[in-house]
């Protein structure tokens, strides 16, 4: 590879010119910096300016750009050259508009100016101290895609891949396909004019699956392992007795649900009590078959109470809703008056939930006479005349009734089949076979076997945003396996889900990441010597990216990284880098900041701040116009879990006075992008006042704090405040040195 | 029993507009609309629940059908497009039909007893004498007391000529045709409420 | 791209929302070339203007900025914003769409130094918080837009003053002549995502928006509640000024009514509780009243209503008010119906009523699709069975989650459809 | 000269409640050159409690006999009502025939007894809606003569002329028609929140306290507005809000002694007809405040 020979240009457009001196910049650049070629323009980001940046790349070889100018969130499309090595310094929005003018003030002129030139500084070693990633490629890598689980969400998943030109591998732990909804008689409408019942979409889904030449079907099946990762997923599955290993690239979880335990249910319910009382699937299956009857004496059943909400939205049971049963029951209704002229269909509500067009549905069955109760169930009982009382609390005639009914229907909920674990508690690696059973996937990873779980056993991580993300790279769950929902709404999640199983494959193929940090091609690399086994960054890892050899040694899987940086920030050898970010970068950096003698009394206060939404919230201060202390200075990082504690170290020795580190919120209602980095990053620091009390100074000169991105207007004060209190405390004894 | 259902299908069929008592969701909408609400002892709403619950003697003996004003409210407001006044009105009627509804509950009596007759009598509304039936139809001294409370405004309408006691016209020329369409009606009405 | 798989068919998306930005940075990032076009000056639609998503009470712009990274960074996604499909010809794998392209009367050249925004005297009821404050004729949407350079009020556009402002922008980026025009674009997919618009307040004639000052509805009132919306987030009503703290929701303010739209409009029950906190955090003191006919808090969300419903000052009464009065003095406004829970009927003052009004599509109103096979249903949402693919609002009402999983189906949907020869 | 078929109904007879109102109806049109012309023979609508005695049928069929002899006197020409229950039961009448095949039927049956029949055909439009559509707003301005300076008027829209068909083009909540009506006398109409209240309509008969509870709301509510004049296009309000003023100051212990017209009455007035010619002299409360501009 060609040397690199960096080119830094200097925009003097919006102000700079006018607010700095941009000559002594250049100087800072080319003689302090010794970067080859520096240069000033008025309009960089202007057609003039970029043909004279792509002249010195044609011309005189610059391989490595250093653009001073404004934050790297605006003109990206201009400053896009197609090279690894670009760095932004941002001279505007992070200097100029923070900080008073100083066309008056000589202080405020200087401090300006010092304030830009250490920027300058940081860029400048930042883009020397930079590589070329080199992309993560390797022969062997498969696109093909496992889909596990049969039913409408793994049918789907498995027809959508294979429509889409890639190869879907089925496995299915029963014999046959379709799942719950196999199990279904008709489903409710998903068309216009949403009053109808339609035909059960599975059998159609199972000729079509079973029928595809890009889908192979493994039924009766269990997988024992799953070794690897995206791109090189080794899958054991156990069928009809003989072991096969497939390769393949990303995986799809599609295990559905099951049914909550009726036998679980408060006894008031009644379930088991009378063979009178059933569950909707049992009801399902009753209509299915063709004749409702009591389960009692086979006589028709005709009254028939459908009791929602059996089980959910109780914090004893489900404390969540099922989101589909309110219509599926209203559907049970309808079976129920479609097969009986006389047929009385009570509907036991708490909330009627028929969300959308499905508003429309629940008038169709009103329509046809079925009777809307709010009311709890209280008592059941069977009656004398055979078929049950039920003794019901009516919250609209409010009052207690007793309804004679041939069969009570009880709605119950899903619950994820997904084998879900706290990742901090890991289930043990070793021997599964015997109890694959109890495992879906047994990921051989360090973390565990399992899925990890975002709540209730459901296994999604980036919920709201990216729905879709889970903490196993290239594995993604669909249907009611991530959340409760109905078939219509299934459909629609497997074949996204498909989506994404193509989409990290084909990342993968280009040796680029998936989100957060889509395309990016570094990757973490790890020089063994150095390590202790300590296993901080194999326990660390969001993703669960780095698994262990027997020594303790990581091994790491460079396609289950999603590039966050949190190993680099957890390793004490700072033996974990990538080529464009590493513990020696940021340092050098922080280092590379001239701090003022004592006795000139303008203390240093780094920065840190997450890419994600500490920076865009900064970028909005400048927006503003609103002023920040002169004395800081701001670090970009990938993500708060990256920060390791030696850069807080390294700041005390060299002289900065304060530590400010902006992370992203943590807890239950996190939006760090990588799960757990600002909670990692929290946790280390608590052990910083260590470090600080090894050099003997206060430990509120280091501080985290959570921020949001729409928190510009918040920030200044807060900035200004700790820049306050800082000033307050002694200087750092460490600034001679 | 609660919630049978007969006596709900009987209203859906045979009063007027009755089969729309299916499609109330419970909103309360019209409970809220109703200038005289507070005087229903079931609202609207209730009511229909009501009659779904099978709680058929509460629901036509009550007197709550009596104290629509026929604002239509409830009928422009109502989410699920219940004709609710007419609802309303046909409960009314058919309380009274079957013989549930209070034979003295004002509104009641005056409707069906005096109201009716009055302009089925002549073809058209007799002021003057369906306020002298509406007055003297507790009896003769209840009549003058009524009649002596109301005597102010009676003398008012006298003196500004729009009420006159001694009607100037009979029977409409067309009345036998009249009364006949009218028997031809009721007989079909009957048979209709019926159910048969 | 996989083997068999015919590449290179640009993939049209209309609407640049959460489901039209989903839908075409999912499909980017598999690696086929997307057209993104919109009708507004920036991207994000109705999200943008949302303070806080539930049941995380995080801000939207979090999501939104780490997908326009990824557009940023993405060399296959195309973005015209201020535009419009007019016109859509041919067949499945083969459309020629047309596309007008409206003034924005500032070009690519903008810095965002925000120079002639300060030198401009005009303003005009500002958009994004629905004409609740001014704002400058020329400006960027608000401090997260993207893309962040300005634009400038058509009307504006042939004042006298405009032209002034050509020499005030140190890069010459500001050109007040500038017209409209149409370009012809071959795609091979189109994927509507032209989401929706809040219901029409003034139309639910009983509850008196646009007659009384106080009474909101929940899209402006999560402007009220942000930091860049006309109160600078702290909430006040627009008759005195006075603190919001005395509050009332009203449910199904047009949905699940046939005088209205009625279909459920899924999220605003869920919004209503959002925004009972953005009050109960903002005033320690206040109280919040919520009228609901049914609470529809889906799977997962029902947590959300556990939380909130854990608040002792805030109140639930199952009932659809009848209609809301005001009273002559304090411009208090007064709710009143029966709560179908007691029987007991109500007339209850409050410093303000939001009304929690519902989707409706634009694909109903403003943005019918131009093409000669579309599938609606009779509220005006786009289904099955027409020549484009459709998504998010634009089929259905949703939440944010699953307007993502519904933009990111359609984006595979899509891919499939390009690849296929009509 | 504009001509409409004409169904007065019973409060429009001579020396009946509303014979105030037929008297400035008819001034109104002469001065519009619109004639009216009644249906011979025709019998009472059957509104507002005539459910309760007639049932369905019997009180459909009363108004489609009105339909029946208008068509065989005027064919389809446009039926004009100027009484609220009246134009709201024709209309209802003449709906649930469209829509109702089978009551339909029945009712031609229940006709046949009369020698009569009636297949639909004829629009039934409000007086207002004529006033509004065929006459127009600017002819309206244009006849005054006396403009009704400085008057307070509060227009009094109630029920069955709002909801649940109401005028053309207006809204159940806030109907606007009758202030532009005032406003086109030169008057001003007052702002008040009842407008579309309701006073009790036929209830006053059984439930006098209720309704006249109702009313005094609205009364109150007129007054408390700046009210001087009360005007309706409803004679069933007409009547509860005027005739039973007294008592409800003797109920209440209140004072009113406001006049309550027809929007028929201030037209006449305000384009120069005479005291006697709008009917001014047969009201109960006395139209004082309109003196000064007889």
């Amino acid at each position: 590879m060609e040397a690199k020979k960096i080119g830094c240009y200097i925009c003097t457009g919006c102000g700079i010119g006018e607010a700095l001196n941009v000559a002594a910049l250049e100087k800072v650049a080319s003689k302090e910096q010794k970067i080859p070629v520096t240069k000033s323009h008025p309009f960089l980001c202007g057609t003039e300016g970029i043909a004279l940046i792509r002249q010195d790349m044609a011309n005189e070889g610059v391989n490595a750009l250093l653009i001073a100018a404004c934050s790297h969130r605006n003109k990206t499309d201009e400053f896009e050259f197609n090279i690894p090595l670009l760095d932004r310094v941002d001279l505007r929005d992070k200097v100029l508009w923070v900080l008073e003018d100083g066309s008056k003030d000589s202080t405020a002129k200087e401090d300006l100016q010092m304030m830009a030139a250490d920027y300058l500084r940081m860029g400048s070693v930042k883009l020397k101290k930079m590589n070329a990633p080199d992309p993560f490629l390797e022969s062997g890598f498969s696109k093909d895609v496992l889909v596990v689980g049969g039913g409408v969400a793994g049918l789907t998943a498995a027809k959508e891949v294979a429509d889409t030109g890639y190869r879907a591998i089925l496995v299915e732990k029963s014999d046959q396909l379709g799942g719950m909804v196999a199990r279904m008689h008709k489903t409710t409408p998903t068309l216009p004019p949403y009053r109808t019942l339609e035909d059960n979409p599975v059998q159609g889904l199972i000729a079509a699956v079973e029928g595809h030449s890009r889908i192979k079907i493994y039924k009766g099946a269990a997988i024992h392992k799953t070794q690897g990762a995206p791109g090189l997923f080794d899958v054991t599955i156990h069928a009809g007795g003989t072991e096969t290993t497939e390769r393949v690239g990303s995986i799809v979880l599609t295990t559905g649900y099951n049914l909550y335990d009726p036998a679980k249910l408060d006894k008031k319910l009644g379930y088991g009590s009378s063979p009178d009382v059933v569950t909707s699937l049992e009801f399902e299956e009753m209509a299915k078959a063709g004749k409702i009857v009591r389960k009692s004496d086979g006589k028709p059943a005709k009254r028939v109470a459908f009791s929602l909400c059996a089980g959910q939205r109780d914090s004893n049971h489900l404390e969540y809703c099922s989101a589909a049963c309110c219509s599926y029951s209203l559907k049970h209704a309808l079976y129920l008056m479609e097969q009986y002229a006389d047929a009385s269909a009570y509907i036991l509500f708490q909330e009627l939930r028929t969300p959308g067009q499905m508003e429309e549905f629940y008038r169709r069955v009103q329509e046809e006479g079925g009777v809307i109760i709010k009311g709890d169930v209280e008592k059941v009982e069977k009656a004398a005349a055979g078929g049950l009382t039920v003794q019901i609390h009516d919250k609209l005639v409010r009052g207690k009734e007793q309804l004679e009914v041939d069969l009570l229907v009880l709605a119950t909920g899903m619950v994820s089949s997904v084998d879900t674990t706290d990742p901090n508690n890991p289930s043990p690696v070793g021997q599964v076979a015997e109890d694959a059973a109890r495992y879906v996937l047994n990921l051989q990873y360090r973390q565990g076997r399992s899925m990890p779980e975002l709540k209730w056993g459901f296994p999604d991580s980036h919920f709201i945003c990216f729905p879709y993300e889970t903490r196993r790279t290239g594995i993604y769950a669909a249907g009611p396996a991530r959340r409760p929902m109905g078939i219509a709404e299934t459909i629609t999640d497997a074949t996204g889900a498909a989506l994404k199983a193509i989409q990290v494959v084909e990342s993968v193929a280009r040796g680029a990441a998936v989100h957060p940090r889509s395309g990016d091609l570094s990757y973490p690399s790890f020089r063994a010597e150095g390590c202790t086994q300590c296993k901080r960054c194999t326990e660390e890892c969001p993703f669960g990216a780095i698994n262990e050899d027997e020594k303790g040694n990581p091994l790491f899987n460079p396609t289950r990284c999603r590039r966050c940086g949190t190993c680099m920030g957890a390793c004490p050898q700072k033996i974990i880098s990538f080529a464009n970010y590493s513990v020696d970068m940021i340092g050098s950096m922080l280092k590379e900041v001239e701090v003022p003698a004592e006795d000139e009394e303008k203390p240093r206060i780094l920065l840190f701040a997450c890419v994600n939404d500490a920076i865009p919230a900064l970028d909005m201060v400048g927006q503003n116009r609103s002023k920040l202390s002169p004395y800081i200075r701001i670090i970009p990082l990938r993500c708060m879990g990256s920060m390791n504690l030696v850069w807080v170290a390294d700041a005390m020795s060299s002289g900065f006075d304060g530590v400010l580190l902006m992370g992203c919120r943590h807890g239950d209602d996190y939006q760090c992008h990588n799960v757990r980095g600002s909670s990692l990053a929290e946790t280390r620091l608590s052990k910083v006042s260590e470090t600080l009390d090894r050099l003997q100074l206060e430990s509120d000169r280091v501080k985290m704090v959570e921020v949001n991105i729409m928190d510009a207007d918040t920030l200044p004060q807060l900035i200004n405040d700790f820049a306050a209190q800082i000033a307050s405390l002694a200087p750092n004894p460490y600034k001679e040195f | 029993m609660a919630y049978d259902l007969s006596f709900a299908r009987d209203v859906y069929k045979n009063s007027e507009m009755g089969h729309w008592i299916k499609m109330c969701k419970q909103c309360g909408v019209c409970a809220g609309s109703c200038p005289l609400g507070p005087h229903w002892e079931f609202s609207p709403r209730q009511l229909f629940q009501m009659v779904r619950a099978g709680k058929k003697e509460e629901v036509l003996k009550s007197h709550s059908m009596w104290m629509c004003t026929s604002c239509y409210n409830c009928i422009v407001r109502c989410p699920r497009g219940l004709p609710i006044t007419h609802i309303v009105h046909g409960l009314a009627r058919y309380a009274s039909v079957k013989g549930y509804a209070d034979p003295d509950q004002v509104t009641n009596r005056f409707a069906t007893r005096i109201f009716w007759t009055n302009i089925v009598s002549t073809g058209r509304v007799g002021e003057a004498m369906l306020t002298m039936r509406l007055y003297f139809v507790d009896g003769i001294a209840a009549g003058i007391k009524q009649g002596l409370e109301m005597k102010d405004s009676a003398l008012g309408m006298l003196k500004a000529k729009r009420l006159n006691p001694i009607p100037l016209r009979g029977k409409i020329k067309g009345y036998a045709g009249f009364q006949a369409m009218l028997t031809k009606a009721q007989e079909l009405e009957e048979k209709r409420e019926s159910g048969v | 791209m996989a083997d068999d798989q015919a590449a290179g068919q640009t993939i049209l998306v209309v609407g640049g929302g959460i489901s039209g930005l989903t839908a075409a940075v999912e499909a980017a990032e598999v690696g086929y070339k997307v057209l993104l076009v919109e009708k507004d000056p920036h991207l994000g639609g109705r999200v943008a203007q949302h303070y806080q998503y539930f049941p995380k009470l995080c801000s939207p712009s979090c999501g939104l900025e780490i997908n326009y990274q990824r557009v940023k960074n993405n060399p296959l996604i195309r973005v015209m914003t201020l535009a419009e499909v007019e016109d859509i010809q041919g067949t499945e794998g083969n459309y020629t769409v047309r596309i007008r392209q409206n003034p924005r009367f500032v070009t690519e050249k903008c810095t965002g130094c925000g120079d002639c925004s300060r030198a401009c005297t005009v303003t005009v009821p500002n958009p994004f918080n629905f004409g609740m404050n001014e704002i400058k004729a020329i400006r960027a949407s608000h401090a997260m837009a993207y893309p962040g350079h300005y634009f400038m009020d058509a009307a504006y556009a042939r004042s006298a003053e405009a032209q002034t402002l050509v020499s005030v922008c140190p890069v010459g980026a500001i050109d007040p002549n500038m017209s409209a025009t149409t370009l012809e674009e071959k795609v091979g997919s189109i994927v509507w995502a032209t989401g929706w618009q809040p219901y029409d307040a003034e139309k639910i004639q009983p509850y008196g928006f646009g007659r009384f000052a106080n009474v909101s509805t929940n899209m402006r009132f999560e402007r009220l509640a942000n930091t860049y919306g006309p109160t600078g987030g702290t909430l006040t009503r627009p008759s005195d000024g006075k603190e919001i703290k005395n509050i009332a929701f009203i449910q199904c303010a047009g949905s699940r009514d046939h005088n209205h739209l009625p279909f459920c409009s899924r999220v605003c029950c869920l919004a209503s509780m959002k925004q009972a906190t953005y009050v109960r955090s903002q005033f320690p003191d206040a109280k919040v009243t919520i009228y609901y006919i049914d609470l529809r808090a889906m799977d997962r969300y029902e947590g959300f209503q556990k939380k909130v419903e854990a608040d002792p000052s805030i109140t639930w009464i199952k009932s659809k008010p009848a209609r809301i009065d005001e009273d002559p003095v304090t411009k208090d406004p007064i709710v009143v119906g029966e709560n179908t829970l007691t029987g007991v009927r109500y007339a209850d003052p409050y410093d303000m009523v939001v009304l929690a009004t519902g989707m409706e599509p634009n694909s109903a109103t403003t943005a019918r699709v131009p093409a000669q096979a579309v599938a609606y249903d009779e509220y005006g949402f786009v289904v099955k069975g027409g020549q484009v693919l459709s998504t998010g609002c634009t089929a259905t009402p949703l939440d944010v989650a699953a307007a993502v999983q519904a933009g990111t189906a359609v984006a595979l949907k899509a891919i499939q459809s390009a690849a296929r020869r009509g | 000269m504009k001509e409409y078929t004409f169904f007065p109904g019973c409060s429009s007879e001579k020396s009946a409640s509303a014979a105030n109102m037929e008297h400035s109806v008819q001034s109104m049109c002469k001065m519009l050159g619109i004639q009216l012309n009644e249906i011979d023979d025709w019998n009472c609508c059957s509104a507002s409690i005539g459910y309760a005695g007639g049932g369905q049928l019997p009180r459909l069929a009363m108004s489609a006999r009105n339909f029946a002899l208008a068509k065989q006197q005027r064919g389809n020409t446009d039926l004009v009502a100027t009484c609220a229950a009246c134009w709201l039961a024709m209309r209802e009448t003449a709906e649930r025939m469209e829509h109702e095949p089978e009551v339909k039927a029945d009712i031609n049956t229940a006709l046949k007894e009369a020698n009569l029949s009636y297949d639909g055909g004829i629009k039934t439009r409000h007086l207002v809606e004529v006033l509004i559509e065929d006459v127009g707003w600017d002819v309206l301005k244009s006849k005054v003569k006396k403009p009704l300076q400085g008057l307070k008027v509060a227009g009094y829209v109630g029920c069955q002329t709002n909801r649940p068909f109401g005028i053309v083009g207006e809204s159940y909540e806030n109907p606007l028609y009758l202030d532009k009506m005032i406003e086109a006398t030169g008057a001003i109409a007052v702002p008040y929140p009842k407008k579309v209240s309701c006073c009790g309509g036929a209830l006053m008969f059984t439930e006098v306290e209720k309704s006249c509870a109702l009313v005094r709301d609205l009364l109150q509510c007129a007054v408390d507005n700046g009210a001087e004049v009360i005007v309706t296009p409803c004679p069933v309000c007409q009547l509860n809000v005027e005739v039973y003023q007294g008592k409800i100051n003797q109920m209440f212990g209140t004072q009113f002694n406001i006049p309550v017209v027809y929007y028929s009455q201030l037209f006449v007035l305000a384009w120069g007809g005479s005291w006697e010619e709008a009917a001014l002299h047969q009201q109960v409360v006395p139209a004082d405040a309109l003196r000064r501009f007889a």
